[in-house]
């Protein structure tokens, strides 16, 4: 692997860029693996790039139905923070936040992680309520979120219309300063070519079929179109598809794959600095590295695996950018675009053990897997390693719906964007 | 153009020469629940035949029905013979059972008339105007908000807004009229 | 006017001039001019700088598609926008335009030291460098790239103007007014379809604006447009120009955004800006056309070079000369004609440069009768000049070896690389696409929608081919929709039929290495840069595109995306469709905010609900918070007061004598039918059956997964009518789950619901003189203690109104709800008011009501629970009816987490020091002094000062909370640790004494 | 936005009318109390999801107010049928064929 630097980056615009070499190689199928990793989006490479690093297991493949990075590591608004409320989830999401502080450099690639700060907007009573709750947990879980006021927050977002007068008067907000953006691309990109380069395989354009299990009911590899792969442990990491995939090892997923849109603006000089997410009115922000204004929606209300959504649910998301931001009227939109979000019921991931002895499922991470890259890649790998989870992905399992045993950050007000 | 409050006094509030808003008088209105057995006997009992099939009215002189859904219809009636009405149906209502709840005072009524009516609804309705027959009505949406819509003639509507939502809606309206104004 | 500007020709009207400004600078034009032709007509071809390298770039379209000629337009106060494309604003006097993305100024730009650098500035470079030290990423390397990209300024005032929208029904959209779309709304229309016809520019014609020569029919193309369009509206048809498709939705939604007054000087104030039309169609024809391609060679991005085709367009529809010396360079046909065109308008034509060996004979005698030279086998290879074209480096080409290069000057030079079908809607629909290999282009394959592709867009060329397959469509959805159409067959004299061949980037005989050969011109993306990132592993076209950003910029790939293909395949070594194709999304073209928004700007964003009372509480200026939709009175503050101070005086009068409040936004559904107690039983977790009429009970609501959803007073008006009364935000929730379960589950129960939230305006009177003030209104009603006890519900007239009159209090007073019909709802109000004044009546608000309740101990649905609380963990265990065999959430309730100790139980909160008023959201934990991360046991759900308790009072969720009563607890705050004791959740009146009259 | 037909309206009317409203055919047992906990997790909380025809329910919430059944391939989200809640369970190679 060749280490990106200053001097390689000179070396090679000398030469012309000619003596680059390939970041990971498009890998074609062995016969058997220790673990095999269905979808090769940002949580599956990292898992994988963790397996090989920290667990010494190097046997693996990551295969998708597609180019790797292309499903939802490829569609969001690459918004990072931690600041949630549950202590499970706070967790899981701040040891995510530990692993993108220091990322870049762990994988000797620019994820160009931005901590820019993520103000989350309250409207009203209940609002104030609902993130005060949060900022006093994040507090004495250590978790950095504090609560500034409307005219605090105008400071550190200048764009902010803070008027008492509308229709959704900003009364207060939190702020995660640790928070930010990163570039989502080059997550993927960046563990798979850390992956490759300690030996895993990355399969592409290679749909998964049916996960195959032994006599003894473990599971013993995977159909694939390019035929049957041998595996000791297979762990299932394919957001929207999930279900599709646990299905074949007869295990039923408490999960719902929604169209999620999201947009951006023509690209303008440095106006936003920060994220913003307003629960109240469905709708968050940010601007690029590129200058675009980048703007997440909600879900449609019913499920799809179209990835089109409709126009009301994105006239609606505008209209509410503009409210808490009249100077971006005259802006205009450049592209939209959906993805598919698979949400469990509490909003909260199922990350862990199912089962099927040697099958794992990584999943539901619902509007929040980018920010928990790191950590769920960190973790699924650990969970794999060991047959046993990690302290942070613990609380994650499947069997809480059963019990009654609900992460429940959706009840507790907050949208898990 | 008038300026419209929650008082929701009756009169005119906006007329141009393309389209005319009045706020209607208060009526007596009714949300009339029953299954498909017990039409005929309510029907009788209120002097109305009750359509079978959504979106159907029939009338009886002031007494007016809408059929809103497979077991709902809207009655529609003039204020002094609410009581009437309440009392006809309380008589067949051991035979024929069925929910009645006045809802009077739940809606306004704005009259929407003039050659671009129709078109005017199409500012918030996602529902095509035009497969609504005279005559008949609907229950659907404009803005997010529910109506229901009497079409009495090819450019003239009723519409029945919930309270709290009629001044955005009639104010939408207005807009619209402006607009239609300007070109 | 400029030697540029040939006089008579074009649809511009030469008799109207209008000035506007281009970075200060006064510039003339006519009528119909964009901000493009303008500055072309006046020899300005520089007209911006790209995004990374800032190189100077002039428009290198005439159309939507443009990537380069960006620039920063302007009306006065709050209406400027960046980005707009010179080549679609029409100019208008006054307007103000300024260029992007430039320092100093357009002509010396310091940020063109980057393209000095470029070869540090490979695709994907920002991904292998900056990391170190790694506290500058956020600090100093972040900030220079933000700075260095983003093309032009935000706006920095709120937008003045308005926005509409419109829903439209139509038969069959024709998107494109070109000849496909023309002749299909001609064929349709006749055929009795109801057609509406949509075109991204001013006027209809499309390319046909662009051939005044060609004849159909024996009529002049313009004068066919004309005679078209009249008959088409004579017809019934809905022309609608300056309007874009933007996106296609699902089931032939389309949507399009027209814009009404950008091209106007002044504009009415009523007419908004621009209008959202949604669209739903039976059958959509989709007549884009084509898009021409650019030719892919070293220096293929300087002012001056331009695509023929809009040359060709700026001569015709502009009478715009784009130079006085062009060289031509293409690989089809369609190039020759605009030499041709341009010759004929005075601008010498120094050569046409063909790739193609062999160019077609008609062509060559016609260059030759002009005088042109011929290149035939020849390439670009290069070409000079700082801010404007001076010359072209010209080589011929023999297999594959490059020969000897000559330069010819010029001031211009007119590039074509082919056509690629204009299918990003298709696209949206996720229809598929195939690749043709003799046209080297993907053609539709499978329609996904009821759509029709007509003419270019189907790869057809030439104007007569286009008109015949536009009537076929037309006929086609005119006959799906079950009428009868004949297409006409066109017959086109001067037609300009052609073909091309396809290439990559050009061959060259210079280091390929070096050569700045543009693909994605505003982006900065070359041919380089795609096949490195091939050579970095990069194999999917998606891969490539994210990499290098080839077709992410705001033409949306429209000039790039075709040419990136074509270099990836080849660098990869296999065909294009393997490669893949990038998704189009919508919009097609960049559009307004505000279109989206349509009316839903400022107060209109969404509905504000306001109660029948509503009214007197802002003339008695009440402060308000919103809950849900609803806004509500949320205090009544006196001269000088703060919210504490009013508040305080609100609850201390309501307590001694007669406190009065608004409570209409309650939610109200009626229960109706002789099913409706087995429905009660089965929907609340109490049991109803033994509620006689007359009587009312506190009723709770769960989820089948047994958390609490809402609650409220029920009153069971006869043995088969209740009035339910639910939380404010939850009204709509509650009807829709009761259903919910009614349809579903239980169809067989004979009972109906009614919403009648809105038919009763709700007054609450509370204190121990409510019933004085009261009393002489009410008609009918022995109100007595005996007759009228606590929890009672009854129907008479109060205040000469028919009414339903409840006893019940959420104060721990003596309470009444009235509700009387809304319209009467402020009458009766001000006759209560009035009567309350001996009695010092006090109006209250929402802040009131909630410290009298918790005072009590009384729960609010969503604050003090947060859909993890059980009845039990509420204190709410009494409200379940034990004896029934089901209700929602029985069974839920039963599973082994809610049944488990040490829940989260919701108690009462003292003080310790019996001053500090704990926040609410506040932690709790049993230890102060345990590091981080503490581990919590709670949290503070509702705090007040109380003046009823003498002292600060709260309520809070506390694991194993009911056996921790009298243990001190601590909340640590980030200044300071506070204890607390912890207690039940009535701090007032334990007894209930005060609720007896 | 889709266009959906209401089998009690009998009329294709635009999805704003609608609420969508889950998984159909999803029946509460019939005595939950007798139910184990992952019986009761799976009526509360467990779907097919599936990624083609799936059968779900809506509510024409702005019309006629009722719920009913349909069958929407969530690949492409057309809608194969839409049925009263009372009318049976579909049968989905029937329902293919004909939409052939």
């Amino acid at each position: 692997m060749t280490h990106f630097s200053a001097l390689s980056l000179i070396k090679n615009a000398l030469s012309g860029q000619k003596n680059w070499e390939p970041q990971w190689p498009d890998s074609e199928p062995k016969a058997e693996y220790d673990v095999i990793i269905v979808g090769a989006g940002g949580h599956g490479l990292g898992a994988a790039y963790y397996l090989a690093k920290e667990h010494g297991i190097t046997n693996v493949a990551v295969i998708d139905k597609g180019w790797l990075g292309g499903g939802n590591t490829g569609r969001n608004t690459t918004i990072i923070r931690s600041n949630y409320l549950y202590d499970e989830s706070a967790k899981l999401y701040d040891h995510a936040l530990d692993l993108w502080d220091g990322l870049s450099q762990e994988l000797n690639y620019n994820v160009m992680y931005s901590q820019r700060g993520v103000l989350m907007l309250a409207h009203n009573v209940h609002d104030v309520q609902s993130f005060q709750r949060h900022v006093h947990a994040n507090r004495l879980n250590g978790v950095d979120n504090v609560w500034l006021s409307a005219e605090e927050a105008k400071e550190f977002c200048p764009p902010l219309d803070i008027s008492p007068t509308a229709r959704y008067p900003v009364v207060g907000a939190a702020l995660q300063r640790r928070a930010g953006t990163a570039r989502h691309d080059a997550v993927a990109w960046g563990y798979a070519r850390g992956a490759a380069a300690r030996g895993v395989d990355i399969i592409q354009n290679c749909p998964v079929t049916a996960i195959r299990r032994g006599p003894d009911g473990r599971v013993t590899g995977v159909e694939t179109a390019k035929g049957f792969i041998g595996a000791k442990k297979v762990a299932v990491s394919a957001a929207g598809h999930t279900s599709v995939v646990m299905d074949t090892a007869g295990v039923r997923m408490p999960l719902e794959s929604y169209p999620l849109q999201a947009l951006v603006s023509e690209p303008i000089k440095p106006i936003f600095p920060c994220v913003v997410m307003s629960n109240s009115v469905h709708a968050y922000i940010s601007q690029s590295d590129k200058g675009e204004l980048v703007i997440g929606s909600g879900t449609d209300q019913y499920t799809s695996y179209s990835q089109r959504g409709g126009l009301p649910l994105i006239e609606h998301t505008v209209a509410a950018i503009c409210e808490i931001f009249p100077i971006f009227n005259r802006m205009r939109m450049l592209r939209k675009w959906g993805g598919i979000v698979d949400v469990t019921p509490d909003r909260s991931a199922i990350l862990g053990k199912t089962p099927v002895p040697g099958l794992y499922v990584n999943c539901g991470w619902g509007t929040g897997g980018f920010k928990a890259t790191p950590g769920a890649a960190h973790t699924l790998a650990w969970t794999v390693a060991k047959d046993d989870p990690h302290p942070a992905n613990a609380p994650f399992t499947l069997e809480r719906f059963s019990t009654g045993r609900l992460i429940d950050e959706a009840a507790a007000a907050a949208v898990a964007h | 153009m008038t300026v419209l409050t929650h008082a929701f006094t009756p009169g005119p509030i906006v007329a141009s020469g393309q389209v005319k808003l009045t706020l209607m008088a208060p009526v007596a209105r009714f949300s009339l629940r029953l299954r498909a057995a017990n039409i005929p006997a309510v029907s009788k009992a209120i002097g109305v035949d009750l359509a079978t099939t959504v979106g159907v009215r029939a009338a009886n002189g002031t007494t007016e029905s809408i059929c809103l859904g497979p077991d709902e219809w809207l009655i529609i009636a003039k204020p002094d013979d609410a009581d009437t009405v309440t009392k006809v149906c309380a008589d067949v209502y051991a035979s024929a059972t069925h929910s009645l709840t006045e809802v009077s005072a739940r809606e306004v009524t704005v009259r929407i008339e003039g050659e671009r009516a129709s078109e005017l609804l199409t500012i918030g309705c996602p529902r095509d105007i035009d497969s609504i027959p005279v005559g008949g009505g609907c229950r659907t949406v404009i803005d997010g908000v529910t109506v229901v819509l009497w079409r009495d003639a090819e450019q003239s509507f009723r519409m029945d807004i919930w309270r709290s939502f009629a001044l955005h809606i009639i104010d939408l309206l207005c807009t619209g009229c402006k607009e239609f104004a300007a070109e | 006017m400029s030697s540029f500007r040939v006089s008579g020709r074009g649809r511009v009207d030469h008799t109207q001039p209008i000035q506007f400004t281009f970075d200060g600078k006064k510039i003339k034009g006519f009528k119909g001019d964009t901000i493009a032709s303008a500055l072309l007509a006046n020899g300005i071809h520089l007209m911006g700088r790209s995004f990374k390298y800032h190189r100077p770039r002039g428009a290198v379209t005439a159309g939507s598609e443009e990537p380069n000629a960006l620039v920063g337009t302007r009306r006065g106060p709050g209406r400027f926008e960046p980005n707009t494309r010179a080549t679609v604003q029409e100019i208008w006097d006054g307007l103000q335009v300024n260029s992007q993305n430039r320092y100093p100024s357009l002509s010396f730009d310091i940020g063109a030291i980057n393209d000095k650098a470029y070869m540090l500035f490979s695709a994907g470079f920002y991904y292998k460098t900056f990391m170190w030290p790694k506290s500058f990423w956020d600090k100093v390397y972040e900030p220079f790239i933000r700075a260095a990209a983003g093309l032009g300024v935000s706006p920095t005032e709120p937008d003045p103007d308005h926005y509409a929208s419109r829903y439209l029904h139509t038969d069959v959209l024709i998107i494109g007014a070109g000849p496909a779309g023309l002749a299909a709304a001609l064929t349709a229309a006749r055929a009795g379809s109801q057609v509406t016809l949509v075109d991204e520019n001013p006027e209809a014609g499309g390319s046909l604006l662009s051939e005044p020569s060609a004849v159909i029919e024996d009529v002049p193309a313009w004068d066919w447009v004309a005679k078209t369009v009249a008959e088409l509206k004579e017809l019934g048809v809905k022309v609608m120009t300056r309007t874009t498709a933007i996106g296609y939705y699902h089931q032939n939604m389309v949507g399009l955004c027209e814009k009404l007054t950008d091209h106007l000087a002044s504009p009415d104030a009523e007419t908004p800006r621009e209008r959202m039309w949604r669209v739903r169609a039976k059958q959509v024809v989709l007549a884009q056309g084509a898009l021409e391609k650019p030719l892919v060679f070293d220096g293929n991005d300087r002012p001056g070079v331009m695509l023929a085709g809009s040359a060709q367009t700026y001569i015709n529809r502009y009478g715009v000369r784009v130079g006085n010396k062009a060289v031509i360079v293409t690989s089809h046909d369609s190039a020759w004609y605009a030499a041709f065109d341009l010759a004929d308008a005075g601008t010498t034509i120094a050569a046409i440069v063909d790739t193609r060996s062999e160019p077609n004979a008609d062509l060559i005698a016609e260059a030759t009768k002009r005088g042109i030279r011929i290149m035939a086998g020849h390439t670009v290879t290069g070409t000079e000049g700082r801010l404007r074209v001076k010359s072209v480096r010209v080589n011929p080409v023999t297999g594959s070896t490059v020969g000897q290069a000559e330069i010819i000057g010029c001031d211009c030079l007119l590039m074509s690389g082919g056509w690629t079908p204009s299918l990003h809607l298709f696209s949206h629909t996720k229809g598929t696409l195939k690749w043709d290999d003799e046209r080297q282009t993907f053609l539709p394959d499978h329609k996904a929608e009821e759509c029709e592709i007509a003419g270019a867009g189907r790869g057809l060329w030439g104007i007569e081919a286009v008109l015949n397959d536009g009537a076929e469509m037309g006929a086609a959805v005119a006959k799906s929709l079950g009428k009868k159409a004949k297409a006409a067959s066109y017959g086109v004299a001067n037609d300009r039929s052609g073909t091309g061949v396809s290439h990559k980037e050009l061959p060259t005989d210079l280091d390929a290495g070096k050569a700045r050969a543009f693909v994605d011109y505003q982006n900065d993306v070359t041919a380089k840069d795609l096949r490195l990132a091939v050579r970095e592993g990069m194999r999917s076209i998606e891969h490539v595109k994210r990499y290098t950003t080839n077709g992410m910029a705001t033409d949306q790939g429209k000039m790039s995306n075709i040419n990136g293909l074509n270099i990836a395949s080849d660098a990869l070594g296999v065909p294009q469709p393997k490669v893949g194709l990038t998704t189009f999304r919508p919009p097609y073209t960049p559009t307004t905010f505000g279109a989206f928004c349509g009316y839903h700007k400022g107060s209109h964003f969404e509905v504000t609900r306001k109660t029948p009372i509503d009214s007197w509480a802002e003339e008695n200026g009440a402060a308000y918070e919103p809950v849900s939709l609803w806004r509500r009175a949320w205090y009544f503050p006196k001269d000088g007061e703060d919210m504490h101070a009013a508040v305080s005086r609100e609850c201390l009068a309501t307590r001694a004598s007669v406190g009065i409040f608004d409570a209409s936004t309650l939610g109200k559904i009626e229960v109706v039918g002789p099913d409706s107690v087995e429905f009660m039983n089965r929907m609340y977790t109490n049991p109803w059956t033994k509620l006689a009429p007359g009587r009312a009970r506190y009723g709770l609501l769960l989820g089948d997964d047994g958390f609490i959803r809402d609650d409220g007073v029920i009153g069971r008006l006869a043995d088969d009518r209740f009035h339910v009364t639910t939380t404010t935000g939850g009204a709509a929730r509650v009807l829709n789950m009761m259903e919910d379960y009614l349809q579903t589950e239980w169809p067989d129960l004979d009972v109906w619901l009614t919403s009648t939230t809105e038919q009763w305006a709700t007054i609450a009177l509370n204190g121990p003189n409510a019933r004085k003030v009261l009393e002489p209104f009410v008609e009918g009603l022995d109100m007595s203690d005996e007759a009228f006890p606590h929890m009672s519900v009854a129907e008479c007239r109060v205040g000469g109104f028919p009414a339903r009159l409840f006893r019940i209090s959420f104060t721990g007073e003596v309470g009444f709800e009235v509700n009387v019909p809304a319209h009467a709802g402020r009458a009766l109000w001000e006759m209560l008011f009035e009567a309350g004044k001996k009695y010092d009546i006090c109006p209250y608000g929402t802040e009131t009501m909630h410290v009298l309740r918790a005072e009590k101990g009384y729960i609010i649905v969503g604050q003090d629970t947060d859909g993890t609380v059980t009845p039990h963990d509420a204190g709410l265990s009494w409200a379940i009816g034990k004896m029934k065999p089901d209700f929602v959430g029985k069974r839920g309730l039963a599973r082994p987490d809610l049944v488990a100790e040490g829940r989260k139980q919701l108690i009462g909160l003292l003080t310790e020091d019996g001053k500090t008023k704990l926040e609410e959201g506040a932690q709790i934990v049993l230890d102060p002094n345990q590091p981080k991360p503490m581990k919590m046991v709670g949290h503070v759900t509702s705090s007040y000062h109380s003046d009823a308790a003498g002292r600060p009072i709260a309520m809070a969720l506390l694991e194993d909370g009911f056996n921790r009563m009298g243990e001190t607890i601590y909340i640590p705050m980030p200044d300071r640790v506070i204890k607390a004791t912890v207690t039940g959740t009535v701090f007032y009146d334990p007894e209930g004494e005060r609720l007896k009259l | 936005m889709l266009l959906i037909h209401c089998p009690y309206c009998n009329q294709t009317l635009p999805e704003l009318e609608f609420t969508y409203a889950g998984e159909a055919h999803i029946a509460r047992p019939a005595d939950p109390s007798s139910v184990s906990d992952e019986e009761w997790r799976d009526f509360l909380f467990i779907r097919t999801n599936v990624k083609g025809p799936h059968y779900e329910r809506w509510r024409h919430f702005h019309g006629c107010g009722r719920y009913f059944n349909a069958v929407r391939d969530t690949v492409s989200d057309r809608f194969l049928i839409t049925y009263k809640t009372d009318d049976p369970r579909p049968e989905l190679s029937k329902l293919l064929e004909k939409s052939k």
